[in-house]
């Protein structure tokens, strides 16, 4: 990968991901965040791995982060308004993520890693060699994921829908205007 | 395209290959957009308007160029020359950046739009993944510009218009599936090249599951599109113009470029996937009359599905969110997931496909159509405009 | 490859009847949800069942589980637990006004997490484990919305916990970078290989420390136990009964093989900081648990306390104590389900029965009641001969033979300050007086719970061999594997 | 370490907090100058508070000042929409409190005027229905046909809106030569394109889907709310005054009074206000036909004094308006001046009864209730 593209890409991610942390206004927190994944999503294209470049985009500039978006807009959150703005808490919490961004920086420039050889076949990257990962070697993953997935509908279900069936609803219990048939 | 240029390099040695891949891509992707897409948009909002008005009963617009085909550009040149307000209150930088970002996404759709055998900007082995990855940067875009127009219609647009998208990407995605399994392949030219150009080798018809398939990728494809009967975010009755009502002069038109552009998207998609793209008889050995007949064939198809959609959109009334929503998951999503089992099931029970089913697919399309273009003349004599003329000349 | 699908065959069950479970609920006319209930206690039983019919040696599936001992024991102690949770719950639910035919299903799947986490030998599986039961217990913590208390449980233990499972993970990601494999014997393999140094040792000991963390969250070990007392409060009784024991025993089961199997080449490095870890924790339970005034809040920094003596037996790390271990996560079960279990089986609307003096004079009201709740005080204390005592035998046994002689008189005094507090709750029961508005009789699930409890507790104390020798038998394999 | 669960202010954290929405006064489904203060929780409307007033010209006071006969091109500025009926209520309450009686031939061509005038108001209804609902083409055609209904007005009177065509004491002309026989050919044409409308919109899926079952109005919540018109009959009450208070011819026309059956919802749902304003234009069409057919000579208008001065007394008339039952409630004093006028209309009840329907309704729905209650703005306000 030619660093000409390589460096402004870096800058462009790093740049949007210190644009999520640092921004006071949650909506371009968010959009910042989809800024960095979307150079991400040009890393992976330049590491030939051009089926997660178009999953990285569909899962999380397209779906996650819309939704994200969508919460934070209907919340009509001001910039963070009431929660948090204490000095200390703050100092605390960049203090600790400092040592640890740190610490990791110190000791993975310096790892080993770095010299270790890549060889990549030359259907590295492609949906039927992707595939054969998914469902094989990783099935129980897989699958497992998809029951961890359900869970969380599930839970979110029950948390999110109203049930009217006991008191301090009293919305519920309002006439509503729509007749049983058309609200069911 | 990459077969041309490299011709090219090669004919000149002295210049690194590299390069002239760089300016070539580059020049034509710049071609595709001045010289196609942006009259493709603009021609298609001049047709649109032309056929809403021969629908209503109404001329529609006349004035400028023959039969008012200029009006696009003269639409168009008015736009930009108009003042492009930014509302006090809004998000500045936002504002201004959200319909750069919906272009975008709808521009870089055409990099892996196959326009004939050999013209594709770039034929991607994800191609269709590719450009439903791409055209969500439109959500963001219009999410952007819901809610940095700071304006509750707008944001009630841009969130209906996000919900809207994602929710129907699951069914579209769904419905492109059967394709990819009977293919093979996610690159538009292999999807392509493993139909025909006869229609009984076209993959709507290879068995009811596909043609089902079919159903859900242009009613989903309208959705996505933002057309009615799914326009709810830009609903005029509701939401005033949706996510575009602060937005003037150029930044609007912007909006209105992609919406009308990604309609000529959704029609080579439609012909791409179902109904064997640009696939021509080889009639002839010269390349060139071969490319420009498949770029015709390709042409005349997606503007056929272009067509029905302002059909649909001068004919049907708009649905509610919540039936929208119904529509989407209770419908769109169980049928596609059935038709996706349903034809893995088909592959492994007739792995070649059955060209008797193919026949009776073909014949039974074609008897719906037979039927209902009787029906459409029945009413066209039932509806007796004869008198019409007589009280206007009674009256004059 | 039929015993590869075999030896999946009881997480196959048990996910389609999580399944089956979502879908009868939806058709459930009762709305107590009795059927339900009944279906899941079923569910677990059949998967209990399946399990041990199926248990082989061999990693299946990519390895990434083992049906194995070890599994095999989890899985029977963790659908025990969650089969008597869901039978405490029955008659409580309604009258805490939680209508919802999902706490059935959420219950059972936490179950399924737990069993996978017990299974795992792929730290990607394990995680997914972990994350199947954290998500599940998030939305039962909370499955009382009107209630702010539950409300805040929920919230805090999920933001929490989803910070502990980024830790986790995060921990998985650098492991992987540096041996290459998520699978715990391959990882196991690398670290004993190679000689790490410097650098590369640097991020391996962050990696560990990640991993630790992110366990340390779920088994609520100091210093990352601070959401237990809330969210053990703020629960709906049942729901923490579950966690104190079901949830604690995945959270073990998952760490166990973590640390003495994967990260066996480190033992060095890890020894101190899990002794400090062990002895922090179980003081501090102790010493914060004697100041409590609501019987929920003690119990979950007994809950902590008991946290560290368990470590210690991870600590030791040896066969013997890692069985002690195994056995002493029984016998906890047995007597923290009992405590939770009279306290919703007496708990009724408007009264929350939470606070230490509501059980004044129990012993007058509902003698059999306080007679449970004094068993599992004791045992809870350490009194032979109940579980709980030869729980802490054999774990202090074990880290003695392992040479952590410091490490158990630090237990034993510990021990000693805990009994100031679970006697006072007896003394409460047996020698204050009854108020004037007596309790409401137990109800009748939630006592034949309690007595099936206090019988286990018992059973384990004075015959505790046939749990002791499976659960021996169960972890000779892991360090073998 | 306790989560705080309030904001300094008090507010709890988990509340959610409703969407406040100003849907006008500039908005394009207001049908006029309408404002509605909509608080929705996402899509879903707590209460969508009306807002009137807008367009208030003092019509009322006005004619205090402009005299009795100087008042009727007002009356066109009440309901412009259908301003013949308007015309026709001023008219029947001068003639009452002056004791003029109307020749026979002049309540004929009031009929006429008035029917044709409730089919184009009830046309704009209809295709404004479709064009809230989102569909663009129904508008049209209905705009088309009324455009015939214009001209054949505008023969009569010269005006294609505001007519100015009654006179206290009859109507300003009689009809024009041929203008039976244009009006009949317009009905042959104009009954089959009812039916057109109905193949192609009411039974539309989508168009039933959007409006059936919604913002059902009961028979006792419409009468309790006193609307009147086709949104009474809607909701089940056959009640016309065409029929039940009768006024001018109309007691020699043989006519329906259609009310809502519920055919794809329930009684009293959006679909069924829209029905009942299909099947009034061809019972319209109908009254239309028997009137021609039994036009009688004579004079339309009676002698009336150019200075017009009415006994002192009160009189209240009711007039079946496109938007049902228009009450004006007029007292003279026996000077050239009426000494107070008092209109009552159909929309302003209809627009009271908005908030109570809106809670629970969505956004969408709001724009669909409007249009089905033909809310006229000028006649909210006058």
């Amino acid at each position: 990968m030619s660093p000409l593209a390589f460096y402004p890409l870096a800058f462009v991610c790093i740049a949007s991901a210190m644009g999520v942390v640092l921004s006071r206004n949650p909506v371009r927190s968010a959009l910042s965040l989809v800024a960095s994944l979307f150079c991400l999503a040009v890393f992976y294209v330049f590491l030939q791995a051009h089926l997660v470049a178009a999953l990285q985009i569909i899962v999380y500039a397209g779906a996650v982060m819309v939704l994200f978006l969508f919460v934070i807009t209907l919340l009509n959150l001001e910039s963070d308004r009431g929660l948090g703005e204490k000095p200390v808490l703050s100092a605390i919490g960049f203090g600790a993520g400092a040592i640890v961004a740190g610490g990791l920086i110190a000791a993975l420039s310096r790892t080993s890693l770095g010299a270790r050889a890549v060889t990549l076949v030359p259907t590295f990257g492609t949906t039927k060699v992707l595939a054969r990962q998914l469902f094989g070697d990783y099935l129980v993953a897989f699958e497992l994921t998809s029951m961890l997935l359900l869970v969380a509908v599930v839970g979110a279900v029950v948390l999110a829908k109203r049930d009217g069936s006991y008191e301090g609803d009293e919305q519920e219990a309002a006439v509503p205007a729509r007749s049983e048939e058309a609200s069911h | 395209m990459r077969a041309y240029l490299d011709a090219i390099a090669a004919g000149y040695p002295t210049v690194s290959p590299a390069l002239v891949y760089l300016i070539g891509m580059l020049a034509f992707g710049a071609l595709v957009v001045f010289v196609f897409i942006l009259p493709v948009a603009g021609i298609t909002s001049w047709v649109e308007r032309r056929v809403w008005a021969r629908i209503q009963s109404r001329i529609g617009p006349n004035r400028v160029g023959p039969g008012g085909f200029l009006q696009w550009l003269a639409d168009g040149l008015k736009n930009l020359l108009k003042e492009d307000v930014i509302p006090a209150a809004v998000d500045v930088p936002l504002f201004r950046i959200a319909p750069y970002v919906v272009v975008a996404g709808f521009v870089a759709a055409f990099v892996a739009l196959p326009f004939a055998g050999s013209l594709i900007i770039a034929d991607l082995n994800i191609g269709i993944l590719y450009i439903s990855a791409i055209t969500s940067l439109v959500v963001i875009g219009i999410l952007m510009a819901g809610w940095s127009s700071n304006n509750k219609w707008s944001m009630l647009g841009g969130i209906r218009s996000a919900t809207q998208i994602i929710c129907y990407e699951i069914p579209v995605g769904l419905s492109i599936f059967p394709v990819v399994l009977l293919s093979g392949t996610l690159s538009m030219q292999g999807i392509i090249s493993a139909q025909g150009w006869a229609p009984t080798s076209w993959h709507m018809f290879h068995s009811p599951f596909l043609f089902v398939s079919f159903l859900l990728f242009f009613v989903g494809a309208l959705a996505e599109g933002n057309r009615t009967p799914f326009d709810l975010p830009e609903a005029d009755s509701e939401l005033v113009a949706g996510f575009a009502t602060e937005y003037s002069g150029m930044r609007s038109l912007l909006f209105f470029l992609a919406e009308w552009g990604n309609l000529y998207v959704i029609g080579v998609l439609v012909s791409t996937l179902f109904m064997g793209g640009w696939q021509v008889p080889h009639f002839t050995d010269n390349g060139v009359v071969l490319a420009v007949a498949q770029f015709a064939t390709m042409f005349v198809k997606a503007y056929f599905w272009v067509f029905v959609a302002m059909w649909v959109r001068a004919t049907l009334p708009r649905v509610r969110v919540d039936q929208f929503m119904t529509l989407c998951w209770k419908y769109m999503v169980p049928i596609g997931l059935v038709n996706v089992v349903g034809t893995a099931t088909m592959m492994v029970v007739l792995p070649q496909g059955s060209i008797v089913l193919r026949w009776i697919m073909v014949a039974m399309t074609a008897a719906i159509l037979v039927q209902f273009a009787r029906r459409v003349f029945f009413h066209l004599r039932r509806a007796n405009y004869g008198r019409l003329g007589r009280i206007s000349e009674g009256a004059a | 490859m039929t015993q590869a699908i075999n030896s999946g065959l009881p997480l196959i069950v048990a996910c389609s009847w999580a399944l089956l479970l979502i879908v009868v609920e939806m058709f459930s006319g009762d709305r107590r949800f009795v059927g339900v209930a009944w279906m899941g206690v079923i569910g677990l039983a059949v998967t209990a069942a399946m399990s041990v019919h199926y248990a082989s040696v061999p990693a299946v599936y990519g390895n990434a589980l083992a049906l194995d001992g070890y599994a095999v024991y989890f899985n029977l102690l963790a659908c025990t637990l969650g089969a008597a949770a869901m039978l405490l719950s029955i008659d409580y639910l309604g009258d805490a006004g939680i209508v919802r035919g999902e706490y059935y299903s959420l219950m059972f799947f936490a179950v399924i997490g737990v069993v996978i986490m017990a299974a795992a030998t792929d730290l990607i599986v394990m995680f997914i484990g972990l994350e199947t039961m954290s998500m599940a217990v998030y939305v039962l913590a909370g499955i009382r919305k009107s209630d702010l208390r539950s409300n805040e449980a929920a919230l805090k233990y999920f933001l929490l916990g989803a910070l502990a499972s980024a830790l986790l993970l995060y921990g998985v990601a650098l492991l992987y970078t540096i041996t290459g494999s998520t699978v715990l014997a391959d990882v196991s393999k690398a670290l004993s290989d190679t000689q790490h140094a410097g650098a590369d040792h640097l991020v391996l000991l962050l990696a560990t420390g990640l991993v630790l963390i992110g366990f340390g969250f779920k088994i609520a070990a100091v210093p990352f136990h601070l959401w237990a007392p809330d969210v053990y409060e703020g629960a709906p009784t049942t729901v923490t009964a579950f966690m104190a024991t079901a949830v604690k025993a995945g959270g073990f089961a998952a760490l166990m093989r973590t640390v003495l199997v994967a990260l066996a080449p480190m033992r060095a490095e890890l020894a101190p900081v899990l002794w400090g870890a062990a002895a922090v924790t179980m003081t501090l339970g102790n010493v914060v648990a004697l100041r409590q005034t609501s019987l929920k809040r003690m119990l979950a920094y007994s809950s902590i306390a008991h946290t560290g003596y368990l470590l210690v037996g991870v600590t030791a790390g040896t066969n013997e104590a890692g069985s002690s271990v195994l056995f002493y996560l029984a016998a906890y079960g047995a007597m923290n389900i009992g405590a939770f279990g009279v306290m919703a089986a007496l708990a009724r609307r408007g009264r929350g029965c939470e606070k230490i003096s509501d059980f004044s004079g129990l012993a007058q009201t509902h003698p059999a009641m306080a007679c449970a709740m004094a068993l599992f005080m004791l045992s809870l204390t350490g009194i032979p001969p109940l579980g709980g005592f030869v729980g802490k035998l054999y774990v202090f046994t074990a880290a003695m033979h392992a040479g952590l002689v410091w490490l158990v008189v630090i237990a034993a005094l510990n021990s000693v300050v805990s009994a100031a507090y679970y006697l006072g709750v007896v003394r409460t029961m047996y020698f204050d007086n009854a108020p004037a508005d007596v309790l409401p009789p137990a109800r009748p699930y939630a006592a034949v719970v309690v007595a099936v409890a206090a019988v286990v507790t018992i059973l384990l104390g004075v015959a505790p061999s046939p749990v002791l020798g499976s659960a021996a038998r169960a972890f000779s394999k892991v360090l073998l594997g | 370490m306790s989560l705080e669960l309030e904001f300094a202010d008090g507010r709890d954290v988990f509340a959610t907090e409703d969407m406040v929405l100003n849907m006008g006064p500039q908005h394009p489904s207001t049908h006029g100058v309408l404002r509605f203060i909509i608080r929705a929780d996402g899509e879903v409307m707590r209460s969508a508070k009306a807002d009137v007033g807008y367009l208030h010209r003092s019509i009322e006071k006005i004619a205090e000042k402009v005299g009795w006969h100087g008042f009727m091109p007002y009356t066109d500025r009440v309901d412009y929409v259908a301003a013949m009926t308007t015309n026709q209520a001023w008219a029947m309450a001068a003639e009452v409190l002056g004791g003029v009686t109307v020749p026979r031939r002049g309540e004929y061509c009031r009929v006429i005027a008035a029917e044709l005038g409730r089919i184009c108001s009830h046309l704009l209804a209809a295709g404004a229905m479709g064009m809230d609902i989102g569909a663009i083409t129904p508008f049209t055609h209905a705009v088309r046909e009324r455009e015939l209904i214009n001209d054949l007005l505008e023969e009569l009177c010269g005006a294609r809106l505001t007519f100015n065509y009654m006179r206290i004491g009859g109507v300003a002309w009689d009809l024009p030569p041929g203008f039976g026989a244009k009006v009949l050919r317009f009905l042959d044409h104009f009954e089959p394109y009812v039916d057109e409308l109905d193949d192609l919109l009411s039974g539309n899926k989508i168009y039933i889907e959007r409006l059936a079952n919604v913002a059902v109005v009961s028979r006792e919540r419409a009468i309790a709310y006193n609307l009147v018109g086709p949104n009474l009959r809607a909701s089940g009450v056959k009640y016309d005054i065409r029929k039940h208070l009768p006024y001018s011819v109309y007691p020699e026309f043989d006519f329906e009074v259609p009310i809502g059956e519920g055919r794809h919802g329930s009684v009293g749902d959006c679909w069924d206000r829209y029905i009942v304003r299909l099947h009034e234009m061809r019972q319209s069409a109908r009254i239309l036909r028997q009137a021609i057919d039994g036009l009688p000579e004579g004079p339309v208008i009676a002698k009336v004094p150019r200075n017009y001065k009415p006994a002192a007394g009160e009189v209240h008339v009711h007039v079946e308006t496109p938007r049902g039952d228009q009450s004006w409630y007029v007292v003279a004093d026996g000077t050239e001046y009426p000494y107070r006028v008092h209109i009552r209309t159909g929309s302003f009840a209809a627009m009271a009864m908005i908030e109570e329907l809106s809670r629970g309704l969505m956004i969408a729905d709001l724009v669909a209730l409007i249009a089905s209650f033909d809310i006229v703005a000028p006649e909210v306000d006058r």
